[in-house]
């Protein structure tokens, strides 16, 4: 195949990927906050950063190190807001 | 003496090969990165000694009847390994950020033309005598733009295998980058002003929205983006898993022993792609390369779009955030909370950046589905 | 354009048809049944979840080279999966009540003969147009009055591959439906008086006995019904790793990690099952009737084998034990000593329960055998 | 094959089915009754419900809370016997 | 009535034969021994009930389509099941000892004479009538003096897959009998002046030199033995998962539970193949005398070789420390322990008897691969 | 083939793989000795013998009974040197 015709092909791709993406992640936007309203009807509600309690806390597939990290920003955050 | 000659030469001295000395060096370099760097330590140790074993001479651990070859085969040859992978990162990933503030999804979103440009730059790259990139080639590299390990290696055993171990080499040793790669484009394309915008605290969020939420992304794929269902069904099984509260032991072995299991294995086969004549090539030089320009171009993206919006938005928006949006996680969201501080100090945007950071995943995977779907 | 088109074109909504949107209800109904009721959601929420990613279009995740095709081809269709987690079960598995009163183990096999008449029942089906059951189909329709999740796929899976997602989903509903079946049966059945006979201590077990315990199942299995050796022979493995006490890292394993990546696996595969061509069909509502009807005859058997045990005996045996004789281990335990609780407030039957309890797994275990023996 | 022809197997394979539950689980009666005298040949005695200790209680296959009831349940047997 | 002829004649009763029962009773022999003995009952349980599985008439286990076929050319036709228990073996290995006292590896080479007499001994015994043994046969019957339980099945399942069962029994259960076979050898060869000599406390080993061990260790053998690269290189694999210190989660997963779900497999695999056919043979007696007769010789060989060291030496050391060269870790090194105490109670020997002890890990499987390298 | 033949191929077996044997190890003698001289390069030092704090302690592959021996053994050891 000619270079030039699989240019056109990458820029349509390009074109139709981003239409794409943005087409899915704006309806999952709207999904979401129809969702939000849905359960907004009277649900306990929970702090969105509080992780819940975990039977192995120590191994959650990020290094421990990033966890730590994690923390201590959210603690700092919690303190100072 | 017969005996001892025989055994010579069965060593590995009289059969070692350049191309092959040069990969095991690839390899220990790949060690050195994890271990003494620890750049990804998780993939980069399998995959590193995978590359070693997969290069000693008279072994044969990657042809028919070796250890790396059934892996291999089974694992990522049939896609798998990534897809249990995917299942457990889902396990381990909350959304409550991204639910809170469902915009950022559109940073998850720009950030994607990291991987669409780079598509268009492999077929470009086709102009250099040496490169001859098809389609598939240049989507299975491009999606190293979507910093997401697994999503990579699932699309590049779909699309173009051959590539593999270059691919998934790139991916995860510019995800270890990530800390060096996005602070000056970062800091180039915002000002001071911009990067010290404090964002408001994100509302809470019901156990009731949580479990829903992975539904409602499979029900989208399932009506809009099929292709994406392997890859997105596995991460949102994970997640739902975890959510749903009622079934812990699952949603625990997922996250831990069976990620581990698979991780091990998966780095092993990886490796056992880097064999001589495969990576020793031109194009591996194009993939990393591209695979840098990628990362450039989708964290770029995503800055841009986060200054877009909030321009456009009543709620002020720290353009920082936008970087997170290749995913990466959670190293792209500590890497914006840390360039954030610089520059405010009282500004913590760690949690703001998870939202666009976990959107990233879900971006990604979507590219990957247009990729299947439209390439394949 | 051209590009949006084809991508239109690989979307569900362009390719959904109304049974696989039908059949993606069920698996949602199914999911809210295990999350919302927490109707055994261990197996429930992988099956669930199954169904779903089997009907998305497209996607073909349940033909050749899709996940769920593997995981059903390796692991149901070899038989490997329910007996992983039949060992598993036989690990978590504490025989002591039975040993200390075998005479319970006549409450297990009565509880049987739910699976016996409905076998004839699925027969009688076939006068009613538009069923044609086979001897095959028959039997593995009725071992859903096993009670007995692995025995149950096992059975199907040997027997009639084609009717195993809709006698899978069966035996997991009743059995978490047993709270509300088997109670007006049982009171209906005995009198208050009856239900309020307690029932003696039961004897303290050695150690010894509970070592030799499966190994003499194994013995008599292997004497007079070896078509039940597999699943006996793992249950009984598993029970001896528990009480040799000098493997308990591979017996823990096999109670905890073993099991609960086998049961990720099994109820994908299961729900990989419920495709609609193969699920919405006259047979699936035959199977569905037909297993109601098999654990109401399983309780209505136990209850009236232990009334006769009960007159006939010196020791008193009150009948509403009778109704653990199906298994559905641990909840129709929970169910007798709940309904004797209502006769009788300080009569508590759990303990004594659990000898016909654990009685019926192998009860429907030898029931599996012999049809293995007789009709495969 | 003819219903009735179906249906005569059946009800064959009912009776054989439930003499041969019944056989192999009488046999097992007498073989539990041997063993137990056999093994009462002077060996340390548990209690039947004592669940022996594990490395990891919490995670025993059945749901905790199923766990949980039949703990309760013993304690009180227990405290009422 | 036909059908409960039908059913007895499915019995195992009415299909037993003698040959089928010995091996059975073999079996609960194996599980005496590891239940009531405490011989290596993380395999010899899994082995003695695999024996017992594949031995019951009619079921089948061990033919196509049964479970322990597929367990069998799943994990041990393909090696992959020694291997990985290899890799988590080298997770739980601590090479400090060694790695502070490099001498003692001469302790680990001269054991491995066991090994390579026994081969001249196995071929001795073809001048019996009934024996006719082949190279390979010899080879794989002499591993069993590596006293390396997953390198014996690696190596036998390499060169001679029918003796497997009764090559890996044989040494499992001399394994076990470390403490009976060696101590009078070990007395027997040395002095009680010999056996009370003290040796140097062993210097501190840093973390570089741990986490460069298996690194060297590998590139020895990718130079001089790549034969032998799938063992030591699963091995070293894990021994720097666990001194890396960077992917603690793997290391944990392999040394816990991915070694026991391996564990239990192999050993059904293993007993899978104690067929009454294949084991009740005049060559199976010859399999466990030459077996005892490796373990003699590799503790002689042992232990004169620290002798001769002691003479030549300026640094004092035990003969005794050179029966652990035999590996059986860490059983060998605390027998040496034992035997030391006894000539001298304030002499602890075990650390350095952990150095021969690992030494001759690595002893075995680089025998190991000199024997795939000239006889495969 | 002769038994005598097989005889001689397995005495020259013999020979090789215990020359193999000791030339490999021997060479990994060397190779450890350099290694400890280049890692001398002031690094921090552990004790050859303190078992690293495991996030299982208990699961190490070799028996319980094994481990407490050892353990016991080493700081019987340390007392008394
Ligand atoms: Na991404
Ligand atoms: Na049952
Ligand atoms: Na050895």
């Amino acid at each position: 195949m000619e270079i030039s015709e699989l240019l056109a092909q990458a820029a349509n791709l390009m074109l139709t990927g981003m239409v794409g993406v943005f087409l899915f992640l704006s309806i999952l936007i709207f999904a979401v906050k129809a969702l939000s309203k849905f359960a907004a009807t009277g649900q306990e509600l929970e702090q969105p950063n509080v992780k819940k309690p975990s039977a192995k806390p120590t191994s959650t597939g990020v290094p421990a190190a990033h966890i730590a990290a994690i923390s201590a920003a959210v603690s700092q955050f919690r303190q100072n807001n | 003496m017969e005996g001892l000659l025989n055994l010579w030469q069965a060593t590995g001295v009289a059969n070692l090969s350049f191309p092959a000395l040069s990969m095991i060096a690839v390899g220990c370099g790949l060690l050195y990165l994890a271990i003494a760097k620890k750049f990804e330590p998780l993939l980069l140790v399998p995959i590193g000694f995978g590359a070693i074993l997969t290069n000693i001479p008279v072994a044969a651990l990657s042809e028919p009847g070796g250890l790396l070859y059934y892996v291999y085969y089974i694992g990522i040859d049939s896609g798998i390994f990534p897809l249990l992978i995917f299942m457990g990162v889902g396990a381990l990933t909350d959304f409550s950020a991204l639910i809170a503030n469902p915009r950022m999804l559109l940073l998850g979103a720009a950030a994607q033309f990291g991987i669409f440009a780079t598509l268009f730059g492999a077929i470009l790259l086709n102009f250099i005598p040496g490169f001859e990139f098809t389609l598939q080639d240049a989507s299975a590299i491009a999606i190293i733009g979507g910093a997401d390990g697994p999503t990579a290696i699932f699309l590049a055993s779909k699309l173009s295998p051959e590539l593999l171990g270059a691919i998934a080499v790139a991916a995860y040793s510019y995800m270890a980058l990530v800390p060096i790669i996005q602070p000056p484009i970062m800091r180039w394309l915002t000002s001071d002003e911009e990067r010290s915008i404090a964002m408001p605290q994100l509302r809470a969020v019901s156990k009731r929205e949580k479990i829903l939420f992975p539904l409602m992304v499979l029900a989208l794929t399932l009506l809009f983006l099929p292709a994406a269902a392997p890859l997105v069904g596995m991460f949102c099984l994970g997640n739902l898993m975890r959510e749903s509260g009622v079934v812990d032991r699952l949603s625990n072995t997922a996250q831990n022993e069976l990620i581990n299991i698979t991780t091990i294995f998966l780095g092993l086969a990886v490796g056992s792609k880097l064999a001589a004549d495969q990576f020793l090539t031109v194009e591996t030089l194009g993939i990393l390369v591209l695979g840098a320009l990628a990362f450039s171009i989708g964290t770029a993206s995503g800055v841009y779009m986060a200054k877009i919006m909030n321009r456009v938005s009543s709620n002020p928006i720290n353009p920082l955030v936008g970087a997170a949006g290749v995913s990466a996680v959670p190293m792209a969201a500590r890497v914006v909370n840390k360039v954030g501080l610089e520059s405010n100090p009282h500004n913590f945007l760690l949690m703001h950046a998870m939202g666009p950071n976990v959107a990233g995943v879900l971006g990604s995977a979507v590219a990957a589905g247009i990729l299947l779907a439209l390439v394949n």
